[in-house]
């Protein structure tokens, strides 16, 4: 309550500016707490040593694995107050809503427990409840527990999920995603809550491809919206943006646009779709969001394998399943069971620190997806094989399936 | 002693206790929208119902009285619900465009910033860096403080040729994932060991399965088992510090930043692509990175003079060609932009298309 | 005994002495072309010359008979100078347009067809197979002329959507190199090992050092020195049986014949690419292989009823996408169309661009 | 010249159909040659078994290491008389070209001494002579040596080379493609008569980006025409075109067919290019011969590595020179040294039965450009890396070159 601020001439230059201050926070945050006062203090050292003091260790809260990040201070004789600054992951609502009563109930719990300071959120999705000390980290998750609030996840586990806001005020989410979100991942709470999977397994979920929560290239599993009919028009409206824009803007900017060309803008301003190439990429409906919307007929391309790059190299997830419908309940129920599959096969297959998509590279997508029970098709490739480098005498049973599929 | 309290194994909450009403009635079925103004959306549901979404900036890491400050603008001028996005925005949904302008002008005064939306900088995608991670080699909250002062009227103005998202991280294992352009950590020389510490503190196989190119080796130093490194071979990754903090790689020196563009998750027109290294040796100087800074805005800088409505960075790149980039944004090309990772070949210019 | 003769090095021989006269004279100096018809380009100079070319197919592995009866032909109905372009085909060139006619109705009298020019299926290109090579798991030649056959109003006519140029190789090598369509042997079976014939015959190390999966070993057997093939592992690509002839790998049953489409040489509008795999399994069946014909054809239907004007056959593929190349040409689409090989993600669909 | 014919009912099914047949001019040459008469039989007899019959062995000239593809039966018990069956590969003129006289002295030569098959042309280029037993090969090479022609390449050497028709009688030739191609060839002789390289390597001339010669892909150096400055626009010609085909025609097979978008077509009809972006693919020029031309200020791309799939896949060639002019006599020597330098890297550092691009892709690009001493640019990138695996401390003094590099 009283200890002393550290000088922090570094830090202060960090409070002037338009952008909010973190570091005013810190130093609001001091004022009551030496923990702060401490914090701040090692931070400086940090900008002024070029050089960070946190190391891990143990830290969890009784019933499960993971969730906390344990930090302790490696310059704790320095700053003694701050020598344990562990973090709480908590787990937001599907499309991060909050009213404003449950935001002052986390404030009032995190300032009795905590340090007060919370990270809205952490890249994963987490509330990141940030700064507490070993002996405080059960007390404070069992108050935020109370509110209806889990753990997140740490450590080889499945992980918090993200889902875009979507159905909630997107006329572009093309399923529903709180539920897809709530569904997969309610569903995997064990597994997310004691770590004991070869690595990090990650879900996202965009509801369309602009893919708002950048599924593809931060997930294991990445669920976007898309549709498997016509592009719905109003021909009335996209004469009025045809009117308002002007011809040459509309050309130059949607129809010349689209990836596979499949857009005309006929001679009466009405707009000519090629459906049959549309490959969904969503451009023409972001920029007449009045007059086009997605088809009918909804649902989702699952792709598997994103993530950042150690140790081969960044991998974007790719299709798996070209398309799924969720509407039904069966319907949720078919994508858990896929994240079932996955993880599960994954999880015997994976070697230890191996994520699914490095997992995916070395024993190649296809005996993957005979492993998870899933068929082939073209619309997982940007193109087949360009080399001959495969042995291939059962070729005439592979065909006959694909004939069977195709007829049957 | 008490029985120990066991966790309610609850799960991801219901988002709709928390949601705004109209947002709730009107779950799955809107319509269409606009943006009267940057930061503002203006979202019309099937129904006829709308919602206002005025969008301002955070500091992301926020004390209990930020966020009590917030709540307290949600209270008097929003409607008590907000959200946050994917990149720590906060966001305040009103059912009547009236309250749209004084909810602005009481964040404003509080030193929140409205933007972010449509085709503005957003807000930086934020780690954690000196302040609780274990790795870092530099801060995120300052860089990104530093860096969001100086893009503060980009963020509040939507003048981009398309939106623009930049990540940034704080070491080389990239928490904040690929962006338009993407400012990271980039270690330059091979870690130091601490070989005291080693035993103790290292299992010692899964650091040598965690180097991507097999450059440790362990190694008896002092008569103590240890590990070396193969410094021909190290790919300065980082990758082995995690596992084994005596493999020392970050240094206030030789960590330094590293500025990669054209990075793109969106499937609009072009499909996703990674982001490219463009600059390095760009040095991490706190507290404000001034060279970091000035490379970005000269990259956003040429972007904006120069890229067709609709282009991201990436998209942009694509369509004027490697070379003129380089040339525009006047930074150096090296040899160290030519991959020599696997499939290096698939960057290679296999073709006689040259813009000259 | 006389000296020797030592050769004469002489090199590439000048192409000034043997070029048409109206070519020499506006070497460097062309101003236009058309196509006035299948078969015949009419180029002219800046200067205002002229010259007009017929293009006939030929055998390529022609007997001294064949060539000068072409001779014949240029020095009666042409001016005495021909070329042959890289498909084989021969090109006779007149200054004067009146003699394109007569010159045309010789070469078709003899059997010589007109055409290869514009949007038409060029001759294919041809390697050596069983007449003359080492290693071919069939005919060349024959596999051309049966499929020259089958195409031949392909040749003589300009009605696809571009050029389309086909490829043959009689061994996986791929002599015949990338083609709109290729047509290639793609071994089924790992090689099988005449041990009593390696000692003598094989280098072992670098028979080893062939194997792209090092699928070969050195073994022991019935204590003669020989080699073992990890079946598991071979990829039966064929690379071992040229250094090392007993390691059989052409198997009159299972080396079967392997289509790939959208190769593509020229940079015009896309950039280069591989053909890749559509069919395979198709058997090695002289002396007319009607079943490589049959797939052949069906492609060249679907091309030609979908693509638009100068979309070569890739790029085609490339617009409606591979599921509707499958669909549309009935062929079956197996998991060994799936990239296995080094760097298979970059083949993989990295995005959410699929069409239903 | 008497042998009696054997019976070979399955060739004999070649004889029918369109398309000239090879079996008709073998049959021919059969009446005169015995050797003509058991290659049939021996054909024959593949076509039956499906397998083939020759080995390799040795056959070769005077003072030469290579270019004879030497041809022994393993039939030869039943076909003797071609139980040597040799190809002398000689080297043709750049763009084939050829006058009646010089074809028959090739036959008549040809029907001396070997078989009466020629193959014109091999799929490198070469005049094949096809048939020769080992006795005769050094006389008919001497005779065909007399007449002004060389022998081609074989085994692991500088290989015979390629050129387009280009100058000849082509408007989109940029460059004289007979010239660097005998400039280039004739430095290389020694390395192409005496075999002594890590493996092949091929050097192909195409006068423009339509790459007629396959050289991209089928060579290890490839040559490609190209220009620096303005397309040439004979803007009344391009009314002229647009009159003709109609604008629609125009624009959907013109203008958003540009690779880089950089093509449109005003109101008046005349054709506006965005030439600072124009990456020279030619397909304007394609389309509007008349109208449009490469620019004047006209040289050519080089690209290196290129070949077909054993062992790693295969290899486009990529770009190691943006722009090199080729007009004066120092360009050509250039050029020439240019592939020495290549040439000589390779050998030194090539493994065994390594060809060019592999080994480029073994050791990286920037290390073989350093080797050969050029240096390195942007236009040789598709796009720089993805990955940040990768040393850089000397970062600085690239950067330094470059900025020496930019301002000197
Ligand atoms: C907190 C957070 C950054 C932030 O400030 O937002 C974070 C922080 C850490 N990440 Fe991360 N990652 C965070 C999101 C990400 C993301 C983004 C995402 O999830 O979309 C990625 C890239 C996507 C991906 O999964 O590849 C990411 C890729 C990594 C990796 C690399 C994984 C890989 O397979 O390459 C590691 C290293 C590891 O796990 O071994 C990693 C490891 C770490 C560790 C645990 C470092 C360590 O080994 O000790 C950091 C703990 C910091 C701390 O003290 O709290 N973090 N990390 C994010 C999680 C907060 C949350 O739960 O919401
Ligand atoms: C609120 C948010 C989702 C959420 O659940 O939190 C969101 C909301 C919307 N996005 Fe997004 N996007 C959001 C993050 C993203 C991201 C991820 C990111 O920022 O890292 C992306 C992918 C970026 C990338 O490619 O790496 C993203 C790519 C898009 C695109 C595609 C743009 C493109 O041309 O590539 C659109 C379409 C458009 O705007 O035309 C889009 C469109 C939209 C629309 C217009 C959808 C709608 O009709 O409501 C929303 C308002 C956008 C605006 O700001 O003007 N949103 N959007 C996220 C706001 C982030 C922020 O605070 O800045
Ligand atoms: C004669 C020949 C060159 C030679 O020196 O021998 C040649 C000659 C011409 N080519 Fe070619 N090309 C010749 C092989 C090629 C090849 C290589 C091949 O066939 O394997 C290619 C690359 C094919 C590929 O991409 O794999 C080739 C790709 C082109 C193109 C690009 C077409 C495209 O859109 O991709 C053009 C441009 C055009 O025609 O529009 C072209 C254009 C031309 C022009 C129009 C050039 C001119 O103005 O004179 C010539 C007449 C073409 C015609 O047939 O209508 N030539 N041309 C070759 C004739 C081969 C044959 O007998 O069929
Ligand atoms: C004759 C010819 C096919 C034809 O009928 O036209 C041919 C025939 C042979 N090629 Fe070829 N190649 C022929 C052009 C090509 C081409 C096309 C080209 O040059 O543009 C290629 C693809 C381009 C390339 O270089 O990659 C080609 C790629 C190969 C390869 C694979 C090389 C590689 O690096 O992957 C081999 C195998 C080897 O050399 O080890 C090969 C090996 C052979 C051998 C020597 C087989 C052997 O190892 O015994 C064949 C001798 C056949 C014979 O009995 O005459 N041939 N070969 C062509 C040469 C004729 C000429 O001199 O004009
Ligand atoms: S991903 Fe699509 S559905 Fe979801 S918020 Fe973004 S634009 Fe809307
Ligand atoms: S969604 Fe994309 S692919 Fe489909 S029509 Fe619109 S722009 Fe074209
Ligand atoms: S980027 Fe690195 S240093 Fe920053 S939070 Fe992630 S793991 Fe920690
Ligand atoms: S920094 Fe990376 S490359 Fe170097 S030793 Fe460590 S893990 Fe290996
Ligand atoms: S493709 Fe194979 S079999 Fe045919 S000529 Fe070439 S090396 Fe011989
Ligand atoms: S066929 Fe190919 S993969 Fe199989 S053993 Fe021979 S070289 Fe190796
Ligand atoms: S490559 Fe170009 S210059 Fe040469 S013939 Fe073909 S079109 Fe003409
Ligand atoms: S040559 Fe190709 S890139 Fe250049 S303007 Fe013409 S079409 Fe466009």
């Amino acid at each position: 309550m009283t200890k002393k601020m550290h000088d922090t001439p570094m830090l202060d230059q960090l409070e002037s500016g338009p952008w909010p201050s973190f570091v005013t926070g810190l130093k609001r945050l001091a004022k009551d707490k030496d923990m702060m006062v401490d914090l701040l203090g090692q931070l400086e050292y940090s900008y002024k040593t070029r050089l960070g003091y946190w190391k891990g260790g143990t830290a969890s809260v009784i019933g499960y694995g993971g969730g906390v990040i344990p930090r302790f201070s490696e310059v704790a004789d320095r700053f003694p107050e701050s020598k344990e600054f562990h973090t709480l992951r908590i787990m937001p609502p599907p499309g991060m809503h909050y009213n404003t009563d449950i935001l002052r109930k986390f404030c009032d719990i995190w300032e009795k427990h905590g340090s007060g300071l919370i990270a809205l959120h952490g890249q994963s999705g987490d509330i990141m409840f940030q700064g507490c000390t070993t002996e405080k980290v059960q007390e404070a998750f069992d108050e935020i527990n109370e509110l209806g609030f889990d753990m997140g996840g740490a450590g080889p586990s499945v992980r918090t999920s993200m889902s875009c806001v979507g159905h909630a005020r997107c006329e572009h989410s093309c399923y529903d995603e709180g539920r897809a979100h709530r569904s997969v991942l309610n569903n995997f709470t064990d597994d997310l809550h004691r770590p004991a999977l070869p690595y990090k397994f990650k879900f996202k979920y965009s509801g369309c491809a602009n893919d708002c929560m950048n599924s593809i290239q931060r997930s294991d599993m990445a669920i976007i919206g898309t549709w498997r009919d016509d592009i719905q028009v109003k021909q009335d409206e996209v004469k009025k943006f045809v009117k308002a824009k002007g011809r040459k803007y509309v050309i130059d900017n949607v129809v010349t646009r689209c990836p596979t060309q499949c857009l005309s803008l006929n001679d009466d301003d009405t707009l000519a779709i090629d459906n049959r190439n549309c490959v969904k990429c969503m451009h023409c409906i972001n920029v007449m969001t009045k007059a086009l919307s997605p088809g009918k007929d909804r649902g989702a391309t699952i792709l598997v394998g994103g993530k950042r790059t150690l140790k081969i190299g960044d991998l974007m997830g790719t299709v798996i399943v070209p398309f799924m419908k969720l509407e039904s309940d069966e319907d949720f129920e078919k994508l858990v069971e896929l994240g079932r599959n996955i993880i599960d096969f994954w999880a015997e297959n994976g070697l230890e620190h191996e994520r699914c998509g490095e997992m995916i590279e070395r024993i190649g997508l296809a005996n993957f997806l005979e492993g998870i029970g899933l068929d082939i098709d073209p619309a997982m490739l940007a193109n087949p094989r360009t080399n001959p480098f495969i042995r291939m005498d059962d070729w005439d049973d592979e065909a006959a399936k694909w004939k069977a599929r195709k007829t049957g | 002693m008490t029985q120990p309290r066991m966790p309610i194994e609850s799960g991801v909450p219901d988002h709709f206790q928390y949601m705004h009403p109209v947002m709730r009635k009107n779950y799955g079925q809107w319509d269409w929208h606009e943006r009267p103004r940057p930061g503002v959306l203006h979202h019309v549901a099937k129904s006829g119902d709308s919602v206002w979404t005025v969008r301002a900036g955070t500091q992301r890491q926020m004390d209990v009285y930020t966020i009590r400050k917030l709540c307290d603008i949600a209270d008097q001028y929003a409607e008590g619900h907000v959200r946050f996005t994917i990149r720590s925005n906060i966001e305040f949904m009103v059912s009547d465009e009236k309250k749209v302008a004084p909810l602005i002008e009481a964040l404003e005064k509080n030193g929140f910033p409205i933007g972010g939306t449509g085709n503005s900088v957003s807000m930086i995608s934020h780690t954690q860096g000196w302040l609780h991670c274990d790795i870092p080699a530099s801060d995120a909250s300052g860089a990104v403080k530093s860096l969001m002062d100086e893009l503060h009227h980009e963020f509040t103005h939507e003048e981009m040729p398309n939106r623009v998202r930049i990540t940034t991280s704080c070491c080389q294992i990239n928490c904040g994932g690929q962006g338009d352009i993407a400012i990271n950590i980039q270690h330059t020389k091979p870690p130091k060991i601490n070989h005291d510490l080693v035993a103790n503190v290292c299992e010692r196989p899964s650091v040598v399965a965690r180097c991507p190119v097999a450059a440790i080796r362990p190694a008896m130093v002092n008569g103590k088992p240890s590990l070396e490194v193969d410094e021909k071979k190290c790919i300065c990754c980082g990758a082995c510090f995690p596992p084994c903090p005596p493999m020392q790689i970050n240094d206030p020196e030789h960590s330094k930043f590293a500025i990669w563009v054209g990075g793109k998750n969106s499937n609009a027109r072009s499909k996703p692509t990674f982001h490219k290294l463009v600059a390095a040796g760009i040095p991490n100087n706190p507290p404000r990175w001034p060279e970091v800074g000035a490379v970005v805005k000269k990259i956003l800088r040429v972007y904006k003079e120069d890229a067709r409505d609709w282009e991201r960075i990436g998209e942009w790149v694509e369509r004027i060609g490697w070379p003129r980039f380089f040339e525009l944004t006047e930074l150096p090309f090296t040899k160290y932009h030519v991959d020599s990772w696997r499939g290096a070949r698939h960057s290679l210019n296999a073709s006689a298309h040259i813009r000259f």
